[in-house]
């Protein structure tokens, strides 16, 4: 540890318990790591569900995966890889002090969320109208397995647009916050620990754009 | 049980004597810590009472020594338990080969036995002793599990697979049969009875039941009924591979994987049969999940051990 | 501190770049049969491009060892509970007793 | 002297007044309080299900209760119990008092979200009860699919929702500790010279970020099922029900951990203190703690030996589980090493470290049955299981729980509660507990199933000695509330040291003021220097 006792000037932002600006922005940062770490258990299991029953029903799978439209999917992999660009570029100009820069690149990052959400919902009315949701209306022709992967797609897919429903307020929050002046140089701790967030969601996508769409493309 | 106070359970089959064995060794073990740290800590309790409220006890911060020791002794204690154990599961695992097949089927709240011989029961387990009983387990709607504590056996009978376990009665006499997983509102009544008897009393209750056919006939009946025939056909012009000689054997499947061909292999192959395809066969077989019911199911994996591979050469799905 | 490090924009643009030609690589791949080896090459994509967001996008690079410690431990985790869950789908029907 | 003029000060309780400042509190010492009375009412709620349980099995025949009836009533016992009430018990309250104190802190990291976790308990608890009106649910607290997904009727959906929210009070928790020791040591705190408490409740941090969202996606999934027909456990559509269980288990073993670990931390201290002694081997007892948090996350599997799991499988897990229960003997033995030439005080808080130490022994040793492969073929889900866990987890967990809380009452409180009554109470509880669990061992090896709500008549003499337990605990539990909540009224005021205990929250007055500490400690010294501690203040009454 090597913090000082003696603070020289107590900044505004700085809370009572901590003792420096440093502090408390490495302990906001360290808790945002400790909490992605609880993100990627909590979307382990769903993985570790994809794991066992791809390895069960090979064949449904890759049958299952063809009727999900990888186009959609990949375009909205490049959505979410320049949202996470330009979240990174707010958080750089946040650094900075500057201002113009964060809005705009908030702003966009807010833009392209909206534009991933929109696709899904097309992606999911698709679904609706193929019979490929499960349950009762699930098409029962449909080989053994298949259903499952639905579920986990749904499961999967959908729990990742509640997380991004979460960034996109969490963003406009800050994008509010931002307006008003309330960062600078020394006090950017809500960028960066959104930012955080906001990275660790595309990351997910990037692992459920080959898991989940991908596998039709080949051996079918 | 005489007493009216039993503290432990008959031993009525093979192995149940040797889990008791190892019972025996843990509690030993066990009794042996919990007698040694409950001494020590009264005695020092007595013997270090502080004199004075305010005293410091002895400057004492640790032995690396003694860590070592009550590090390494538990260590090797518990190894052994777990060779022992590991070995013991093993014996509970794997019946003999030569063990006679009866059939059990949970659903709520009730076991359904099927005897080879197609004498059926409810809730009561005929069985000869000295003879291995393998017993192949099925469920219809939820997680069941069937134990019998006389015997020290127990296994969970899992929807959508099926599981095996087995035992040898030694003593004739009658003994609990309890579900052992939490299955709804009649759990505690999915009881029954085993009945182990003479071999020779065994059979004449055989003869005594009302037999709907042996299992395996019926499982043929159905095998020609659900049209099974028309393409697992022994002369290999089926759509399907002849199905001789497959039970026990490794099946090498059109993806370059191979599976040892047991009941589960068998019944995934009826109800999910696109998720293993044999080499050099098509994915056309339908789905029968839902056609035929669990003790069906039973039937024809009976029918199907029991039939012969085509030539005396091994058929091309055997290696 | 380290972590006050401010990379530069075009940094940044050039990771994405990179992260955008490993998109096009991943969808050309999975269209290329590789029998058993296309779910492994899809996830080494998947994982460098996780891995690049992960160091520079979230700026792990620049940042404490704790904060690289924490980062790496997630993804430990979550082996742990796919080799030990695993362990018990492959290990299936070795003895050849239904159910053991 | 200094120490009368850090008592004008108003304390945490005094400044300021009014429930909405308890509420909106920001305060780690408040938010404990708030936490202890809300895992109180859940202990009571928790205690009469078991009560219930307990009067039904009186008789073999299952009389007092219908069977649905009492399906609900032991899954609600098991839910309230270990989800409201044994893992929040001492990290929640305990932890959350005394973690940021014995680090020289002046709150947790992150204030807000400490008091957002109790939110959060408080919206899942309401969700839970809110279960109990409708008519309650009968899953048994594992939730097991397909019975949990495709089969009960009863309100599952809704409990499942209340669990997977109460598990983010949890998560939250367990992130703002770990953050916490990283990040808000007082200078001089090195990480060995933490009190073995802050390792404890380190490594239940662990698992609990670690773990718990396993189990919340998993009861999500669950939840999924039945409200939007999705399909993953369930064996109509290819599904596998073990999956269920081993995502289950991958959080639920490791919970174990987070009932016992915080408790074993709390024994720590109790030890030095009555012993008035270094404790012995602090490396290993904080190592084991780390130790037993990691290991734990892979030993899951011992729960499905018998469930359709394959042999391989169980083979790995059982020999894991062996290793496990390592770390747990050394640190009954290095606790047992601390009382040797110690200058043992015979105090109330020297009986709840005996009783937990008796417990914790018989049900540790008692694990090692359920460890061994061949053993837990017969044993699995009978009663045998069932006291096992009680003497880990009530045993252990609750009698440490109620020790720290009467080790640290009077600092909590700021008064003192009448000794004899405690040491009366802990033996009551001693005892009863032991009358209530021990037969359930026996009945186990005989082969009563558990959640049986009839039995055969053969059982009957065992379970009425349990029940009669039973009633003796239940009469120890309302002894010790009564006793502690007179305290507070009535009770001599407490001194700043009571005990004579090492620790910064014992050089700080007694109730702390909001703040903790007037000026930023420094420490110069390692944990448990009873050498130079001072004497037990007895001079506190007016």
């Amino acid at each position: 540890m090597s913090q000082t006792v003696s603070t020289t000037k107590t900044h505004p932002k700085l809370q009572p318990h901590f003792y420096s600006m440093e502090q408390q922005l490495e302990a906001s940062t360290l808790g945002m790591w400790v909490f992605l770490v609880t993100e990627v258990m909590f979307f382990g299991g769903l993985f570790m569900a994809y794991i066992v029953y791809r390895n069960m029903y090979p064949h449904a799978w890759v049958e299952a995966s063809a009727e999900l439209n990888w186009r959609l999917g990949g375009l909205n992999t490049l959505v979410l890889i320049g949202s996470s660009l330009t979240m990174a570029l707010s958080v750089r100009a946040a650094m900075l002090g500057q201002k113009k820069g964060q809005l705009i690149n908030l702003s966009l990052t807010i833009l392209l969320g909206c534009v991933f959400l929109v696709v899904k919902f097309f992606e999911y009315k698709a679904k609706f109208e193929h019979h490929l949701v499960p349950g009762p209306d699930f098409n029962p022709a449909l080989e053994q397995g298949m259903q499952i992967f639905f579920s986990l797609y749904f499961m999967m897919t959908g729990i990742h647009a509640a997380h991004m429903i979460i960034g996109i307020v969490m963003m406009t929050i800050i994008l509010v916050m931002a307006a008003k002046d309330s960062f600078n140089a020394e006090y950017y701790t809500p960028v960066e620990v959104a930012g955080l967030y906001w990275h660790f969601v595309d990351i997910v996508w990037i692992f459920l754009f080959p898991l989940l769409y991908l596998l039709g493309r080949h051996g079918a | 049980m005489s007493s009216s106070l039993p503290l432990f359970p008959v031993s009525a089959s093979t192995v149940a004597n040797d889990v008791d064995m190892l019972f025996f060794f843990i509690l030993a073990v066990s009794a042996f810590f919990a007698v040694l740290v409950s001494v020590l800590i009264l005695v020092f309790t007595f013997k270090f009472r502080g004199k004075n409220p305010g005293d410091a006890g002895a400057d004492i911060h640790g032995s690396l020594t003694l860590e070592l020791i009550w590090t390494g002794i538990p260590f090797i204690l518990a190894m052994i338990m777990f060779v022992w154990g590991a070995q013991l599961f093993f014996t509970l695992a794997k019946p003999p080969a030569d063990a006679m097949d009866i059939f059990v089927v949970g659903k709520q709240w009730m076991w359904k036995v099927q005897h080879p011989e197609g004498v059926r029961e409810i809730n009561e387990l005929h069985v000869p002793i000295n003879r291995p009983v393998r017993l192949t387990l099925g469920s219809e709607d939820v997680i069941h599990d069937f134990f019998i504590p006389a015997f020290r056996v127990k296994m969970d009978v899992v929807p959508g697979r099926l599981t095996t376990m087995w035992f040898t009665a030694t003593t004739v006499g009658e003994y609990h049969i309890f579900c052992g997983q939490y299955c709804g509102t009649k759990h505690s009544g999915m009881i029954g009875t085993v009945v182990a008897m003479l071999p020779e009393d065994y059979e004449a209750w055989l003869a005594g039941g009302r037999s709907t056919g042996s299992a395996v006939q019926n499982g043929e009946r159905l095998f020609t009924e659900l049209s099974c025939v028309t393409c697992h056909k022994k002369d290999a012009t089926g759509r399907g591979p002849w199905l001789g000689g497959v039970f026990g054997s490794e099946v090498l499947l059109s993806d370059g994987r191979k599976v040892m061909a047991d009941e589960n292999y068998l019944r995934e192959s009826i109800m999910t049969p696109q998720a293993k395809i044999v080499a050099g066969f098509q994915p056309i077989m339908p789905t029968f999940q839902g056609l035929v019911s669990e003790e069906n199911l039973l039937q024809l994996i009976a029918y199907v051990k029991t039939l012969q591979p085509a030539d005396p050469a091994p058929a091309p799905v055997k290696k | 501190m380290s972590s006050h490090h401010v990379p530069s924009i075009r940094m940044y643009v050039s990771v994405f770049g990179a992260l955008l030609i490993l998109t096009a690589i991943t969808v050309f791949a999975a269209g290329v049969e590789m029998g058993a080896l296309n779910t492994p090459v899809a996830l080494a994509i998947a994982v460098t491009k996780g891995t690049l967001v992960v160091l520079f996008f979230m700026g792990v690079r620049w940042n404490t060892p704790l904060t690289k410690t924490v980062a790496i431990s997630g993804f430990i985790w979550i082996l742990i509970l796919f080799a030990m869950g695993m362990n018990d789908y492959l290990t299936r029907g070795w003895l050849g007793v239904a159910g053991r | 002297m200094k120490e009368a003029a850090v008592q004008q000060e108003p304390s945490y309780l005094e400044a300021p007044y009014g429930l909405a400042s308890w509420l909106l509190t920001k305060d780690h010492k408040r938010i404990a309080i708030l936490y202890l009375i809300s895992i109180t009412i859940f202990f009571a709620i928790g205690g009469t299900f078991a009560a219930m349980l307990r009067a039904e099995l009186v008789t073999p025949q299952g009389d007092l209760l219908t069977a649905d009836l009492y399906n609900k009533v032991f899954t609600l016992h098991g839910v309230v119990m270990i989800f409201f009430f044994l893992i929040p018990s001492i990290p929640a309250t305990l932890g959350n008092f005394f973690m940021p104190i014995m680090i020289g802190a002046k709150d947790l990291a992150f204030p807000r979200i400490n008091l957002l976790s109790w939110y959060i308990y408080v919206l899942g608890a309401a969700l839970t009860l809110t279960v109990v009106m409708l008519g309650g649910v009968d899953t048994g607290w594992t939730f097991y699919a397909p019975y949990s997904s495709i089969a009960s009727n009863t309100n599952v959906t809704l409990a499942a929702v209340g669990v997977f929210i109460t598990g983010f009070s949890s998560i939250l928790t367990g992130f703002n500790f770990i953050v916490t020791v990283h990040r808000m040591r007082a200078p001089g705190m090195t990480w060995f010279r933490l009190p073995l408490f802050v390792w404890a409740n380190y490594a239940t941090s662990l698992v609990m970020i670690l773990g718990t969202p396993v189990v919340a996606i998993t009861i999500l999934m669950v939840a999924a099922e039945r409200a939007l027909h999705l399909g993953i456990f369930d064996p109509r559509i290819g599904g596998d029900p073990v999956l269920f269980q081993h995502l289950f288990w991958f959080y639920s073993h490791p919970a174990v951990y987070i009932m016992i670990l915080p408790g074993m931390g709390v024994i720590s201290e109790m030890v030095a203190n009555v012993s008035r002694k270094q404790i012995f081997g602090y490396s290993f007892v904080a190592f084991s703690s780390l130790a037993i948090a990691v290991i734990g996350f892979l030993v899951w599997g011992h729960h499905m030996f018998v469930t359709g799991q394959s042999i391989y499988a169980g083979l790995v897990f059982s020999i894991i589980t062996m290793l496990v229960a390592v770390p747990s003997a050394v640190k009954t033995f290095n606790w047992t090493a601390t009382m040797y030439k110690g200058s043992i005080s015979w105090d109330s808080p020297l009986f709840w470290v005996l009783g937990f130490m008796g417990l914790f022994l018989i049900g540790g040793l008692t694990g090692l049955f359920l460890g061994t492969m061949g053993l837990d073929v017969h044993l699995h889900d009978t009663y045998f299981v069932v006291a096992h866990f009680h003497y880990i987890m009530v045993g252990g967990g609750v009698m440490a729980f109620l020790g720290g809380l009467h080790f640290y009452w009077p600092k909590m409180t700021g008064r003192m509660y009448n000794e004899t009554l405690a040491k009366i109470a802990s033996m009551l509880v001693f005892f009863g507990f032991n009358l209530t669990f021990f037969p359930q061992f026996i009945l186990g090896y005989m082969g009563m199933p558990r959640r049986y709500h009839g039995y055969p008549p053969e059982f009957q003499v065992l379970n009425v000695m349990s029940t009669g337990g039973a009633m003796v605990l239940g009469v120890g539990y309302t002894l010790i509330l009564l006793y502690l909540l007179y305290s507070i009224i009535k009770g001599p005021k407490a001194p700043m040291n009571p005990w004579g205990a090492t620790g910064l929250e014992w050089k700080i007055q007694s109730p702390p003021i909001t703040h903790n500490f007037h000026e930023t400690p420094v420490v110069t010294e390692d944990a448990y220097d009873y050498i130079h501690a001072p004497a037990p203040q007895r001079g506190g009454e007016e």
